[in-house]
């Protein structure tokens, strides 16, 4: 535990100053009403209203974070996997080799089906 | 699967042990180490920021800032200052809290993360007898931890993004967090291959493995060690994925000025925007400090110094080789963006998923085989030909599906309801400009959000470029599921 | 740093799933690369061959299955410990597979909607919208349903074959992951279908969320995942036994919702209404098969030595679910929630046999085991569900499927065949002599009785009298009541659906009126290895 | 014994029969259908004479493994009391075939072809029953008899039936269920004894403590109970007869009700004899109550076919009674009773069925009399079938009801003095039917006849007409094949009234042997007084 | 350890009482993920206290696992949400008896 300890300090001191910086931008600056300037920018003409809670946004972004799930896992598998390959040899190389191709399987049908294109 | 990652983790445990020097400091040692790298890292931010626009403008043929101080040197301070001094903005549309803890989010991971940076080996303390690493504590798995960390980052943008309640925030956002998710993975899977070597995960022991008993050949040139050059493919895909991971050019998109005004960070004004700002530039630092750390032997003293002079990885030398190797990384980045035009988001993101993280996967396999090769000098060649086997079919296999992009993709008969993204879909691998470049497509119909009308605003360009880009995604996407 | 120790796999006894696996992977490729054009047929072949083929290794491996250390037990544990390819593992897998195949061809039947099957034209497009009317328009359809069913058959060989808790959740998840998306892909009727998916899909991961805490307790008080290592902790009793209390009874909601047993058994109706009539045959057959085969591993082999703390509450569930599946079942106006619900009466029948569990000592000689009873009657009820709801498919009228049960009246008159086999397989849920559902009930109740179960018994007669009421009440709706408005027509299958009603009909006939063979059978398959 | 399987010939035929005639024209069907049940019949009388000897005991037995898992066989065998149901059986089929020849045709039914089908099908069932000696097997055919059955009630006959089938089925299917409960019961008690059997032999073998015995007797008598209908659980029988056709309600009452007694004393007595005992006073009562109140609620029936009906309930009484009082004399009465109660009631309900058609209802009220000067051959056979239901001297039930009652009277006198009531009642309900069918102005024409006293009475008798389509014929007396129905079972009926003494030799044996099975040994029975005063012995 | 076990047992009930009480089909589903980490916790702290790993290597699965549910999770809610507007699971009652 003691090995994060140390982090958390890092942290905490962190915290203070940009909390700190945070609560002195609004004491210091100065404050000056003016609607226009409340107002969300849109190059100075009228904001398009936003439903509450932000808008709707393409469904491509979901696909990706989904993408980026699927990956992240696999890493956390190859991260002990590479950290001990020494150990476990031919084995672990095989285990590993069948394990990207299981991968690769849906990164092709993504990939085929246009999960990747960005237009 | 089991019982084989059984072994795995219990390793893993095992290796505290070889920590051992890490934990041991008391705690005002502990405050000191934190205080000062906390230092560091601002000054780090000023200074780069001014070395920068130096750089910059010296690549222009301009000056650059010269006034402030010596050589400008205090400009970033000034403006620091000006920030600090400019009125704090919460636009009505705001979610209030969200959008005030949005910049600490931003910030406060990119501090963390260096904390697990080796700046030199152990040293001596002055005025005490003790010893300790420079570095503020390590842990087995302490590139994992910046990883998560790291991402954790991607939290503050996205919320600031979302918080501002303003289309452009809203997309920057999504866009950077986007790509920065993308560039990671593609991150995560370059680091494989050190960890393959060093067979460990703590960045001390990574530098430790890149500097053995050095030995030279012919007693003059240097064996190479450094994974930037064993592992040179590794080196490129992080290099790549680092200035896609901060949002630097030329993967500038989220603050694409021509199409997203500010991105994420348009709504925020005064010391908020700064804490962004500091935050993207500490990334910049902890990415080169990492690519140093992983890739370039760490604080260790660079042939032909390390050749001539053997007691330059004792003491706080180290600390000067350090930030030297991380400079190179900076300066880098700024020749980058003194150089490189912005990339188009589509071929940004195809770029990151249709070659990074294929390539690596396939050059993870490919180190593997080849440690496996090096480990047992006679392997039973019959599972090697195995695995060359199914290595090759994968690299025919990406190689198959991006030719098949270009080619007639059967299921471009969904998109054949409107030709027009078709040309779109298919150009983004065969020819980038089959898009219609520079200019996105034009609304398709479909709502950007809510249940608000198709965008038709003749007179506002940048609206229907944002707009359309929503609108565009969301009915292709609609229809390829 | 620990020696590495290589794991054996035992890739013969684990074809059937390798190869369905494999099947289900291809399947994916397939809808990457192969022309759409081609893509119906391709996975229909693929799959069939595959599932056949797995069917064919089970019947390969049961030829030579080693007898385990000493006792009943015949089969291997591979991969570690992690699976156990047993007898009762081999029965289930054959099991599951015929249901597949039968399921398979279901899915495939594309004769009943006018030349598409029953599945979304594009599950992404709005119900209504332009787009899905392009998409029908275009007469496109989710080709992905097979290789989504491959993963599901795949999840339900790893389910019951599974012998430690953490492969048994993998399973269980792999199983559902893909019926939560198939049970959203009806094609009429598209509201219905993904609000099942939704309901379906949030319920059962909260009981698997469930399950899992109840895996991390177990393991906390045995110290280890492996069930015979469990077996082992409960038998010494180990640490204190409130974790194995509270472990056990989270591990029993999760399963127990897997086979829709009361108070668990809310999505069921919903779900088999909602999903398309294939998914709904399929997964009802194949589901509970799966799911039993896992409580059964479980509770004898893991929870085996502590049955006294299990068996009331197994008691006070099955007495549950008897009662309210058969009781709500009358109240029904649907058919395909009427059949639901009968579902959910039948669980409570089979956990009537599961209850029944007995030391082998206490067994007379040739005396039915509850293992025996158990697997005999996962058969007979796969065969009758998956054969209803095919029935139920052919049933249509302009706006697809008619499941309201008064336009069912006169049905007989109409069309005294399919009518008759619909009639059949009630018959046999309603478990009249010389059908299936006779033997096995019988088969369950005598060893629930044996192991002194009698009220059990006797609410469980009761239930099926209930339920012998709603059955005869819908065939005398379709025999003795007179058409009312324009009744539906019943569409004539291909040979596809046809065959698989074919089958079903056939299976419980013949287990009804020769159902020596397959309790044989079942007897053969032995113990669980320990 | 020749090892030809006599008894699945026997159960052969008829079923063959059922699946061929199911996809016969419908003319040729009636005329298959009727080879077959008559096939059936001279099948069963050859084996009887050939091949089945009077000594007691289990005969023609075959026994073959089913389901070794659950110890169960096919096994089949034949006893004195079997043999007596057998023959009632394939004698009752072929006549109701030919009595309803025209019936099923008529427009709403479902066609001579599925009736006849349907009903060789029965046959075969409860063939199947009388003969089996597994319990699974006897369990297995005697659920599988309610399919036919229910097929017949609801497919033919009157508006309304098909409520009328479903309560049917209901009631049997649920006495079947709680019948399976105490099967299993057996089966898990030879279990726990070692040897898991459904044998009816390796099942008589077993002592199965006194609790667990009185539990099993209730599975059993409950389902019984309701087979042949007793007092609390009689409800299905009156409306079944009433809206079913009266073929289906000879093959009903005649031969499925039997099974009910058939298997108090096969099982109930048989395999659970202390649980019977135990029970008796219990069942004692119950059988009075049915008795007379059958005999009651049938004086105050309007609607003629009800009437015969809950008749037979008070009939089933007097069997109960006579098997449960434990004596020889009881059980032979019962026996008895169950062959000549077979014979006059199936005698009953066709001419019942007969005047029916003519009258176009069956409602008494609104058929107004008149018809014995009109149809003199059918008021005699009324009469003569009536005065047997009625237990008259010199007509075979009255041998088996003396019997019942005297051993009733050992027993307990007040069960006597019950049972002898009924004979009073008896002879009311059916007078009184008599009087108020045949007697009174002569009507010529079909139909409910023109006067009718408070013709307004005879609307709420609307819903009982007969079912649609059939116009009455006109009235006119018995045609040849309705006398063909009738004369063989009228002359049974008088034989056997005057010479039982063939049928007590088949019924001696088998008594004796349930004696002992019960443990209750009195002496032989002796045919009483008034029978042989009949001249019964030779 | 009995201390983290107390931890995800509260994390897991808070879950739970999400799950039950909450009507947005998202929150629902987050609080199903608590559960799923709730889980994870209490694996690893037995798996600490066994001193064998089985606990953290079911906490790897169990993440992927909580991933791919994630994934076809928002696929179904999405589509829901996409056609009804709403993510509420009260407005999903089309089927009922």
């Amino acid at each position: 535990m003691e090995l994060y300890t140390p982090v958390l300090a890092l942290a905490l001191l962190a915290a203070l100053f940009a909390v700190g910086s945070v609560i002195m931008s609004a004491a210091v600056g100065p404050k000056r009403y003016n609607r226009a300037r409340l107002d969300s920018y849109e190059c100075g003409i009228d904001p398009t209203p936003q439903p509450v809670g932000g808008g709707r946004f393409p469904v491509k972004y979901y696909i990706t974070a989904m993408l980026f799930i699927v990956f992240d896992i696999e890493i956390i598998f190859l991260y002990p996997w590479a950290v001990h390959f020494d150990a476990m040899k031919l084995f672990g190389l095989v285990e590993m080799v069948i394990f990207i191709a299981t991968l690769f399987v849906a990164y092709a049908y993504v990939w085929r089906r246009g999960g990747l294109e960005w237009d | 699967m089991t019982s084989q990652l059984t072994t795995l983790a219990t390793a893993v445990a095992a290796e505290d042990g070889r920590l051992s020097v890490f934990g041991q400091d008391p705690w005002w040692l502990i405050l000191i180490k934190a205080v000062v790298i906390f230092i560091v890292l601002v000054l780090l931010t000023l200074f780069n920021i001014w070395l920068e626009r130096r750089v910059v403008a010296r690549m222009q043929h301009r000056i650059g800032p010269n006034v402030n101080g010596p050589f400008g040197l205090l400009q970033s301070l000034a403006d620091g200052v000006k920030l600090a001094l400019k009125e704090d903005l919460i636009p009505k549309a705001a979610d209030k809290v969200v959008f005030l803890i949005a910049p600490v989010l931003a910030v406060v991971p990119a501090f963390v993360t260096f904390a697990v940076i080796p700046f030199g080996p152990e040293v001596g303390l002055p005025f005490t007898d003790r010893t300790t690493p420079l570095q503020l504590t390590d842990m087995p798995v302490a590139v994992l931890f910046v990883m998560a960390i790291a991402s954790i980052g991607i939290y503050g943008i996205v919320l600031g993004g979302w918080s501002s309640g303003s289309t452009y925030s809203l997309l920057g956002g999504l866009r950077s967090s986007a790509q920065m998710i993308s560039y990671e993975v593609a991150m995560g899977l370059a680091l494989v291959a050190v960890f393959l070597y060093a067979g460990s995960m703590s960045t001390s022991e990574i530098v430790a493995a890149q500097n053995p008993g050095q030995d030279y050949w012919f007693n003059v040139v240097p064996v190479p060690t450094w994974y930037a050059v064993i592992l040179f493919p590794s080196f490129l895909v992080y290099v790549i994925a680092m200035v896609g991971e901060t949002n630097r050019a030329p993967f500038d998109l989220p603050e694409a000025e021509g199409e997203l005004v500010g991105g994420f960070h348009t709504e925020y004004s005064s010391l908020k925007f700064a804490l962004f700002f500091l935050a993207e530039y500490i990334n910049m630092a902890t990415v080169s400090a990492l690519a140093t750390t992983l890739f370039l032997g760490g604080w260790h003293a660079p042939w032909p110094i390390s050749f001539f002079w053997e007691g330059a990885d004792s003491g706080y030398w180290p600390v000067l080789w350090f930030f030297a190797k991380m400079f190179v990384f900076i300066f880098f980045f700024i020749w980058l963006r003194g150089s490189l035009p912005r990339l188009r988001y589509d071929q940004f993101m195809a770029f990151g998923w249709k070659w990074l993280i294929p390539g690596s996967l396939v050059w993870i396999v490919l180190v593997a085989s080849i440690r496996l090769v090096t480990l047992e000098g006679g392997v039973d060649r019959t599972y090697m030909y195995a695995a060359a086997g199914i290595m090759l079919a994968l690299v025919v296999l990406l190689f198959f599906i991006g030719d098949g992009e270009g080619a007639s993709d059967t299921d471009r008969g969904l998109a054949t309801t409107d030709g027009e993204h078709d040309l779109a879909g298919d150009g983004v691998a065969a020819d980038d400009f089959a898009g219609g470049f520079p200019t996105p497509p034009m609304p398709t119909g479909g709502a950007v959000r809510g249940a608000a009308a198709p965008l038709t605003f003749a007179d506002r360009t940048s609206r229907t470029v944002a707009g359309s880009a929503a609108d565009s995604t969301t009915t292709r996407s609609d229809e390829e599921k | 740093m620990t020696e590495f120790v290589k794991p054996v796999v035992d890739y013969f006894e684990l074809a059937p799933l390798l190869v369905v696996f494999g099947v289900a992977c291809v399947g994916v490729m397939i809808e990457a690369f192969a022309p759409r054009a081609v893509r119906y047929l391709a996975q229909v072949v693929l799959s069939l061959v595959g599932l056949v083929a797995a069917l064919v290794f089970v019947v390969l491996i049961a030829q030579d299955a080693p007898v385990h250390g000493k006792g009943a037990a015949r089969g291997i544990l591979a991969l570690g410990g992690t699976i156990a390819v047993d007898g009762p593992t081999l029965f289930l897998w054959g099991l599951v597979l015929l249901l597949a195949i039968a399921g398979l061809l279901l899915f495939a039947e594309r004769h009943l909607d006018g030349g598409v099957s029953a599945f979304a034209a594009q599950a992404a497009a709005l119900p209504g919208s332009d787009a899905e009317r392009e998409a029908s328009k275009q007469g496109l359809d989710h080709t992905e349903v097979y290789p989504l069913m491959m993963f599901a058959v795949f999840g339900m060989l790893l389910f019951p074959a599974a012998n430690d808790l953490l492969t048994m959740f993998v399973g269980l998840e792999v199983l559902s992951l893909p019926l939560y998306l198939l049970s959203g892909l009806a094609r009429r009727r598209r509201l219905l279908s993904q609000e099942a998916a939704l309901k379906y899909f949030l319920l059962g991961a909260f009981s698997s969320g469930f399950f899992l805490y109840g895996v991390a307790l177990v393991y906390g008080y045995a110290g280890s995942m492996d069930f015979v290592a469990i077996g082992e902790a409960v038998r010494n009793d180990a640490a204190n036994r409130s974790l194995l209390l509270v472990g056990m009874g989270l591990l029993t909601v999760g399963l127990l919702f897997k086979v829709g047993a009361v108070p668990f058994h809310a999505w069921t109706p919903d779900v088999y209404q909602g999903a398309p009539t294939p998914v709904t045959a399929f997964m009802a057959a194949g589901t509970k098969v799966a799911a039993f085969g896992a409580i059964l591993r479980l509770f004898y082999v893991a929870f085996g030595s502590d049955r006294w703390s299990w068996q009331p509450m197994m008691w006070v569930v099955a007495i549950l679910t008897m009662v309210v599946g058969a009781v709500l079942a009358v109240t029904q106006t649907d058919v395909k929630r009427l059949l639901a619900y009968s579902s959910v009466a039948h669980t409570g029948f089979i956990l009537t046999g599961v209850l029944g569990v007995q030391a082998t000592s206490d067994l007379a000689a040739g005396e039915i085991s509850a293992l025996q009873a158990v697997l005999f009657y996962l058969a007979t009820y796969g065969f009758a569900t998956l054969g209803a709801f095919a029935v139920v498919g052919l049933v249509r009228d302009a706006g697809g499927e008619v499941t309201s049960l008064d336009r069912w009246a006169g049905l007989g008159k109409e069309s005294p065949i399919v009518a008759g086999v619909f009639a059949f397989f009630l018959l046999a849920m309603a478990g009249i002599p010389l059908t299936s559902g006779f033997v096995g009930k019988l088969a369950v109740f005598s060893v629930a009785l044996a192991a002194g179960a009698w009220p059990v018994v006797v609410v469980a007669v009761l239930a099926s009298a209930i339920a012998a009421y709603l059955y005869i009440k819908v065939i005398r709706t379709m025999y003795f009541d007179d058409p009312i408005g324009d009744g539906p027509t019943v569409v004539y299958p291909s040979v596809l659906t046809a065959t698989t009603i074919a089958v079903g009909a056939a299976a419980t006939l013949v287990l009804g009126v020769i159902p020596g063979p397959l309790l044989d059978l079942a007897g053969l398959a032995g113990q669980f290895v320990r | 014994m020749n090892d030809l399987p006599v008894l699945s010939v026997l159960i052969a035929i008829p079923l063959v029969g059922a699946i061929l005639t199911a996809f016969l024209p419908a003319g040729m069907a009636r005329l298959v259908g009727l080879g077959f049940a008559g096939a059936a019949l001279l099948w069963a009388a050859a084996a009887a004479l050939s091949s089945y000897t009077l000594d007691g005991g289990m005969q023609l037995t075959e026994t073959h493994a089913w389901i070794e898992a659950l110890g169960v066989h096919y096994a089949l065998g034949l006893d004195g009391l079997g043999l007596l149901m057998v023959l009632l059986t394939t004698v009752l089929v072929p006549i109701v075939l030919v009595a309803s020849w025209h019936e099923a045709d008529e427009a709403g039914n479902g066609g001579s072809r599925s009736f006849v089908a349907w009903v060789l099908a029965l046959e075969a069932m409860s063939l199947a029953v009388f003969t089996a000696t597994d319990v699974f097997l006897f369990y297995v055919v005697f659920e599988a008899t309610l399919i036919p059955a229910y097929f017949l009630i609801g497919g033919f006959g009157r508006s309304g039936r098909g409520r009328a089938a479903t309560k049917f089925l209901i009631y049997q299917l649920a006495g079947g269920l709680v019948m399976l409960a105490s099967v299993i019961g057996l089966y898990v008690v030879s279990a726990n004894q070692g040897n898991p059997s459904f044998l009816l032999s390796d099942l008589a073998a077993l002592d199965i403590d006194p609790v667990t015995q009185r539990w099993l007797f209730l599975g059993f008598f409950i389902a019984f109970a309701i087979k042949a209908p007793m007092f609390p659980v009689h409800t299905w029988l009156a409306d079944t007869t009433e809206k079913a056709t009266t073929g289906t309600s000879v093959l009903l009452v005649c031969v499925l009700d039997k099974i009910g007694t058939f298997g108090m004393l096969r099982f109930c007595l048989g395999l659970l004899p202390d649980a019977s005992q135990w029970a008796t006073p219990f069942v004692v009562v119950l059988a009075l109550i049915s008795i007379v109140y059958g005999a009651l609620v049938a004086i105050g029936q309007d609607d003629i076919l009800r009437l015969i009906g809950l008749t037979s309930l008070s009939h089933f009484g007097f069997i109960v009674l006579g098997i449960f009082v434990f004596s020889s004399q009881g059980i032979a009465g019962s026996i008895l009773y169950m062959v000549n109660h077979g014979i006059g009631t199936a005698a009953l309900f066709l001419v019942a069925g007969y005047l029916v058609r003519r009258r176009g209802t069956a409602s008494i009220r609104a058929m107004a009399g008149g018809a014995e000067t009109v149809a003199p051959v059918l008021a005699g056979t009324l009469l003569i079938a009536g005065l047997a239901a009625a237990g008259l001297p010199g007509l075979s039930p009255f041998v088996s009801e003396m019997l019942v009652i005297i051993a009733a009277f050992d027993h307990a006198w007040w069960a006597g003095a019950v049972a002898v009531t009924a004979i009073v009642l008896a002879a009311i309900y059916v007078l009184w039917l008599y009087q108020r069918t045949m007697t009174g102005p002569k009507v010529d024409v079909a139909g409910p006849a023109t006067g009718v006293p408070s013709g307004a009475t005879a609307v709420p008798s609307g819903p009982t007409a007969v079912s649609s389509g059939a116009t009455p014929v006109a009235m006119r007396d018995l045609d040849a094949r309705e006398i063909g129905t009738l004369a063989p079972l009228l002359l049974a009926l008088v034989l056997f009234g005057l010479a039982p003494m063939p049928l007590l030799d088949v019924i001696n044996p088998h008594v004796t042997d349930v004696m002992s099975d019960v443990g209750v040994t009195d002496a032989p029975p002796t045919v009483t007084g008034s029978v042989s005063s009949q001249g019964g012995h030779p | 350890m009995t201390q983290y076990v107390v931890l995800s047992a509260i994390l897991f009930t808070i879950g739970c009482v999400g799950v039950l009480t909450r009507r947005n089909a998202i929150v629902v589903f987050m609080c199903i993920e608590l559960m799923l980490n709730a889980c994870n916790l209490a694996l690893v702290a037995f798996a600490k206290q066994h001193g064998n790993l089985d606990g953290q290597i079911a906490a790897f699965f169990v993440m992927v696992v909580a991933a791919a549910e994630v994934v076809i999770g928002l696929a179904i809610i999405m589509t829901i949400f996409r056609t009804r507007r709403s993510a509420s699971v009260d407005d999903a009652s089309l089927l009922k008896y």
